[in-house]
């Protein structure tokens, strides 16, 4: 989606009286890296394969852990600094699994679901950002 | 089809491969039976901006991760990955 | 406080351009706990003292991790189901830090910070829940 | 203040103690010199209601989690901890 991301929104959504907790992880664009000054970030999606992926995502959280509700929300296009790229969020009866599957969730978000995020820096340079290298697919290379 | 004759595959492109190659999409003919690496080889031959990545690049046919050794179907959707840099 | 914790509030402090990530926890009250159906919960406190630790966490979790934002807000008295008694926020540069400090801060909370809950059961009887033993203090027994 | 003359100390209770007790804070008279482990003994006498939750109420003294072993001075604020719940 290319609004704003609505945190209020996804505690919202979240509540479940079976659930003792959620967590919830919001990335914000982050104005240094280093001695660099990022003005926003732009991001690029491989749309229908994006949701695919974060839908198989969710699938595998919810084999591990007792999840009630879950979301995961990203941001398109460009957003400035200090503003939400994304938003994840798990509720579940305890709050361990809360922390554990939000923190599989988002790891899991950065290296496979296809986004790129484009830097845009203060000395109107631009730069794709290079993502961490993936596991390679059983029975590739 | 025959395997004789070459298959061709529209093949999307993101992000940096898509700026290096200066397209969205680009069509390849790899003669059938098509497999992933045949796929690759032929796009490096034709657009060589893109052999630089591909020891980086993950192969996706219908939106789904696949090995390289996969054996491509008239019709499947390709997409090449680079490392993906979202959240 | 009394009042129902804002967690868009708590969002919105804890958005720092220094920060590439924020980790929030909101603890609610559940509505099972087993066989016994909870209607409500009402929290009681020892305020200055809670206050003081509350602090005395927040310093220990600066000590360890490189923490820009933070925010332990806990809500008194009633706190009907699926209504938040507790939201935990840490923003930090990058996301483990924020999901580490996060998490620790929620734990030591709940051994620490003198704050007891009563569950009222739909039976109509009451019962304070008896906390997780805490360590022995050094020197004592 | 002299040796031989007890110190007088509020004490703070909460929950299920000021429940069982029937009151938020108590008096209690402790020889001097008064430690944690005086002061908890005489209150359990004069208080059994809190004699079973002995083992595990935590001391607080001005605020701040302390051993029973410490020396107490008047004026001190003076807390019984059981297992908190919050969160």
């Amino acid at each position: 989606m290319h609004e704003p991301l609505d945190v209020a929104a996804a505690d919202a959504y979240l509540r479940d009286a079976r659930c003792g907790g959620l967590n919830l992880f919001v990335g914000t664009t982050r104005q240094w890296t280093g001695t660099r000054e990022t003005v926003e970030l732009a991001y690029e999606c491989y749309e229908p394969m994006a949701i695919k992926e974060m839908q198989r995502l969710v699938d595998e959280a919810k084999a591990r852990w007792p999840i009630e509700r879950v979301c995961v929300l990203h941001r398109l296009g460009v957003v400035p600094v200090a503003e939400a790229s994304v938003v994840v969020g798990v509720a579940t009866p305890h709050r361990a699994a809360a922390f554990e599957a939000c923190r599989f969730l988002i790891d899991e978000l950065k290296v496979q679901v296809p986004i790129w995020k484009r830097e845009h820096y203060t000395d109107g340079t631009t730069e794709w950002v290079q993502g961490a290298q993936p596991p390679r697919v059983e029975g590739e290379g | 089809m025959n395997e004789s004759h070459p298959v061709v595959f529209t093949v999307l492109l993101f992000s940096i491969l898509r700026e290096k190659v200066g397209r969205a999409a680009v069509d390849v003919a790899v003669p059938a039976p098509a497999t992933g690496s045949a796929l690759l080889d032929a796009l490096e031959a034709a657009h060589p901006a893109v052999a630089p990545y591909r020891p980086v690049i993950r192969l996706a046919v219908n939106q789904t991760y696949v090995p390289e050794s996969v054996r491509l179907t008239e019709g499947d959707e390709v997409a090449l990955i680079t490392p993906v840099s979202g959240g």
